[in-house]
């Protein structure tokens, strides 16, 4: 994945940054588009306007280091390096998709980019993030692996347990809360107590927060933590402020009862990553509209491809399903 | 009795209201119950009557929020907890079954929790391996713990207030594809007791005994069985727990064929416990083996085409029965 | 072979040393399992040879350290995770049903788990309710799972070698009743493959199928029946998934009456799928309805007079075999 | 319970804690002496050591107040004002024990004193004892919940959960935290990562550390705390240092691989709560040795009567077995 090694400047790096950003972006409304029209099977939901967590987070990793991820979890599969046409294929339950179409939405997958799987349980996913962890440390692999889940999921217990065991045998892994306000209905000052990363030092664990939508500062900052853990030098925690711009998921259309239209409005408008990252870059003269136009075009005839490809693909054959259900 | 036709939803909803109304010691705690109104929105509206001091939302937190219902229950109150999915079992099972099944027990009967468990079953939702499971065998297998399985709009509300007032831990299943449909219920008040079985059909040829949706299933299969001259008997026991072994082997020893048709798994499922009590009972009545019928043994998979085949349809439901009967 | 006699304890800790030095991803992480090998000492020794890097100590985090065995396993590793008693399992669930289990299915295949879950099973040590439930319906009922209950020394270390093998993840059931009980177990290397029976004794006249140290209740009973001139066969599926159904229902129709015993509670219990499995495969053979044998439905009770009466005995089993026989 | 209020001076309601830590020290050595003759079923976790947390906690609530006990419990249930002979019963599993002897040593209640149970499961009634301060709450009966636990116990996920909960919704309990340096046969060293109060306060939930073995500290602490619990300002979280004197149950005898005869002869020696107080109270000259001698023999007295009426108590009748298992 990380292009960062393979290109020989900066600008291109973040242009390829801005590539992936948009190419969730363009996902995830392609996406809501085939619910929409009823050509997707159950829900989903949409990770649009958190694309800088995880293209910054997944552009310090290796190809090998491993994510966990969640029912929010395709901006972290394509930004950890999947390719869209089989994304969208287990999106609709086709045999092509990742996982036969057997997992879909809430269950992609891809080892080969180093994704252990999304998640459907809240924070279902931290223990194994932190056995991979203990995995690479044990095979001495040098992997590291990162941990994404929501501001809600920091409500679970199964957090505290393992970033206790991570503090004590200072395990390579990164714990990435995409803060994004909210758990499905409910804002987050209703169900957090305290601040979120004094729970994360409380244990020892190097903690920071960061904003979210400047995938820069994710990257930088992540890069950081990575080293340290590559070093031997023990988990982290990672913070990062974020909102998610469609409702909880697809089906989530009147949502002014729990935010006001106006606060979607704001992070749309002055928080957006794709606006801030093409501001930057312009404003420093690294590149251009232009050049920014023809990426959002090609990223469009991408993923218009990919859904097309998984639109016209079979789905499993009857005999898959008690396939697999041993190794 | 003034006949009305409800939502399986709204009479889960009347009977929280009537209840909550009735009894000032009755609370609901879980995941987005208050305004949102789960994301079911089976409770929708509660809070504004009830306020967010009895629809208590709380954090992600299955085992904390299930513990906390428990003692809350053990020193006076009477908490409904709201287990969103089935699947969510998994995380609160210390809380009601070390904790809650036993504590009357453990305390040489001082102690007790009269406490609510609702949660969900039910695959065909495209929602995949974690979402979509009926784990009621293994709460049916604890000691100290009732199980409910309503089939209709009308049993759910009655014995919903019934486990509201029941002494007891009570798990109460809820088929969330089951919300959506209809069915007479009484404006005027009822409670169904617990561990006694509803005969939702008569008939002669062969007994289907079934649990919550599959009593839909299996109404299903009879009419279809009818048309070939089958009469089918349809037994719902509605709660697994206390199990009303007489009218299922009453019911055996009459038509003397049996199908036992239940959501969960199949292996060490419902449909064992089910099967093997007839069995013993109607022994010596039996024309043919009690046959099962669950879930496929598999994770519950995405794809809709997959999907569809794990769970007993009116269609195999009706082929296993002519099997039995020996039709062609 | 050589043979020599060593007790149970003893065999599982071989079968783990002897995995741990062949297979250097093997490696053990549970409570108190380095110095001090366990609270039942079965470890006792394994930190020294190999060091507290594979034999980890962990924090008292059930739910945390099931999960870090999971996510080890998925990535290279062959954990062998100690769920200290089969009560703490209820903390554990979700990372062993809904984790391990399915993500294999869930990942069209591309991810496994191998894993064991070591964990315990069986009352009548006076620990109470807390400390002595044998919980493998549950984890029977999970497709994805394969659970082992062994009941001899000699079955103890050839399947869990085998659990360890495995490319799936195995729950692996210990009666500590039994850590005590010595066996034959030869020097030499061997492996016991799933899913197949054992004839613990062969006889004739009644089947009794049991698991774990019920089966050695069962050959204690088949001895007292042999002195009344009944002929009992003694069947153990060593496995309770894969289930050996064959091996049961063969026998069934040979001896024509079966009694199935598990220490579970009875209710939804292990014994329920046995005599439902048996009671479908030997319909035609019966001369009696299958006879279940489970722990008592009710929390199990520190007080020894109440403790004792809630498992199946030598002489529960006898009584029972007696009159299925119509003895008297 | 609480003497306090029904005494006239302080030193009457001292020597009353003294004579409640005595006869718990007295009580497990009876309960050893039952394991040692082989009189008891099953096994026992000593309280021994740990004298001053429960008597001090305790003393500093109400009668109706809750507590949640642990595995190691006669100390709170002794504490929270339960008879001795009632309790040696239930150990026996004798029909008069406080639970008819169903629950035993590891679930020992009684709900007239306010004890909500000891629990077997490490850390399981942490969420009881939180629903219990929110019933409280909910009923407007001025009543507080202690949460007893031990340093093994917040390794459990449980805890993080409910002290969330309990600070959002300004519940009056109280988490004490029992830091006697193991959990079994491991230091806490090897299992706990950081700072114990820290991770309360990231919950931003009110906590302190005291000596435990200074059962005039831990009641001065703990009223300070029950008193603001009980005014409505919500959660708090006390760490006892503290230490026991024997094995983690009564069959651990040798335990030289896991801690040392001198550091336990150390903490017997110097550091035993019974000494303390005896010695404070001596040279404040508010008793003497002799009132002191006099209020042990009283104990001795008491405690063997007890232990001898649960000896000759009858087992409960077989019929018992399945009663009691629903109301
Ligand atoms: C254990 C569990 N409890 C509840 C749910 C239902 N649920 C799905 S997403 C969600 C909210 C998660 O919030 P957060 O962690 O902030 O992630 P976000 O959706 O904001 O990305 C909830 C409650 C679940 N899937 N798993
Ligand atoms: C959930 C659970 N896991 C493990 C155990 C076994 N166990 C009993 S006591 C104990 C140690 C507890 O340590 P701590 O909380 O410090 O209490 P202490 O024994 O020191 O009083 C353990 C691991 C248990 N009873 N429950
Ligand atoms: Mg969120
Ligand atoms: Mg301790």
């Amino acid at each position: 994945m990380s292009k960062k090694k393979e290109t020989s400047s900066d600008v291109e790096h973040w242009l390829y940054a801005y590539e992936q950003m948009a190419k969730i972006r363009e996902f995830e409304e392609k996406v809501n588009e085939l619910y929409m029209k009823a050509l997707m099977p159950g829900l989903a939901h949409l990770y649009s306007g958190q694309e800088a967590v995880a293209v910054g987070v997944c552009e310090a990793l290796h190809l090998d280091d491993y994510i966990t991820s969640t029912h929010r979890g395709h901006g972290h599969c394509l930004a950890k390096g999947a390719a869209v046409d089989r994304m969208f294929a287990e999106l609709l339950g086709k045999e092509a998709g990742f996982c036969k179409g057997k997992g879909g939405s809430m269950h992609i997958a891809d080892p080969d980019s180093g994704n252990l799987g999304a998640n459907a349980i809240v924070g279902g996913s931290m223990g194994i993030a932190t056995g991979a962890a203990l995995s690479a440390k044990m095979r001495g692999s040098g992997q590291v692996a990162v941990c994404f889940f929501g501001d809600g999921a920091v409500a679970q217990g199964l957090l505290y347990e393992v970033m206790n065991m991570a503090a004590l045998w200072k395990l390579p892994v990164i714990y990435v809360c995409e803060n994004n306000n909210y758990s499905e209905y409910t804002h987050r000052s209703e169900t957090l107590a305290g601040e979120i990363i004094a729970r994360a030092q409380a244990f020892g664990i190097h903690a920071e927060t960061v904003d979210g939508q400047d995938v820069q500062l994710v990257q930088e900052t992540m890069q950081k933590l990575v080293d340290r853990a590559r070093r031997g030098e023990g988990p982290a925690f990672l913070e990062c402020l974020t909102y998610r711009y469609y409702g909880h998921h697809v089906g989530d259309i009147n949502r002014t009862y729990y935010r006001s239209k106006e606060e979607e409005h704001d992070w749309r408008e002055n928080h957006d990553p794709l606006k801030l990252l093409a501001e930057k870059l312009i404003a420093q003269k690294l590149t251009d509209r232009a050049v920014l136009d023809k990426i959002l075009a090609d990223v469009a005839t991408e993923v218009e491809a990919g859904m097309q490809f998984a639109i016209n693909a079979p789905f499993p054959n009857p005999s898959e399903v008690n396939e697999d259900v041993y190794v | 009795m003034s006949e009305r036709e409800i939502t399986f939803s709204e009479a889960i909803r009347e009977a929280l209201a009537e209840e909550l109304r009735r009894d000032p010691r009755v609370f609901i705690i879980g995941e987005d119950v208050a305004e949102a109104g789960t994301p079911f929105k089976v409770l929708s509206g509660l809070v504004d009557e009830f306020g967010k001091e009895r629809i208590i939302d709380s954090p992600i937190s299955e085992p904390g929020f299930t513990g906390v219902g428990v003692g809350a229950a053990m020193t006076g109150m009477r908490p409904v907890v709201d287990i969103m999915f089935g699947d969510f079992l998994t995380l609160s099972m210390d809380q009601i079954v070390n904790q809650a099944a036993k504590v009357h027990y453990m305390s040489g009967g001082k102690l007790k929790a009269p406490i609510v468990f609702r949660t969900t079953m039910g695959a065909t939702r495209r929602s995949a391996a974690q979402h979509s499971q009926s784990l009621q065998a293994w709460v049916s297998h604890v000691p100290g713990l009732k199980v409910v399985m309503p089939s209709t709009p009308y049993d759910a509300k009655g014995l919903l207030k019934t486990a509201i007032r029941d002494e007891n831990p009570v798990v109460f299943i809820e088929d969330k594809l089951m919300y959506k449909m209809k069915g007479i219920v009484p404006a005027e008040e009822y409670l169904i007791p617990f561990g006694v079985a509803d005969v939702k059909r008569k008939g002669d040829d062969i007994t289907l005994v079934a649990t919550s949706s599959m009593v839909q299933v299996a109404l299903g299969a009879a009419e279809k069985l009818k048309e070939i001259g089958i009469s089918a008997e349809v037994i719902d026991p509605r709660t697994t727990w206390p199990l009303d072994k007489q009218a299922m082997i009453d019911s055996a020893k009459k038509t003397s064929r049996v199908i036992v048709i239940d959501e969960g798994y199949e292996q060490y499922g419902v449909t064992a416990e089910l099967a093997s009590v007839i069995a013993d009972g109607a022994f010596y009545y039996l024309d043919a083996p009690v046959k099962r019928m669950g879930a496929m043994n598999v994770p519950i998979p995405f794809s809709p085409v997959l999907e569809d085949l794990t769970v007993p349809t009116e269609e195999t439901v009706f082929q296993m029965a002519k099997s039995l009967c020996q039709r062609s």
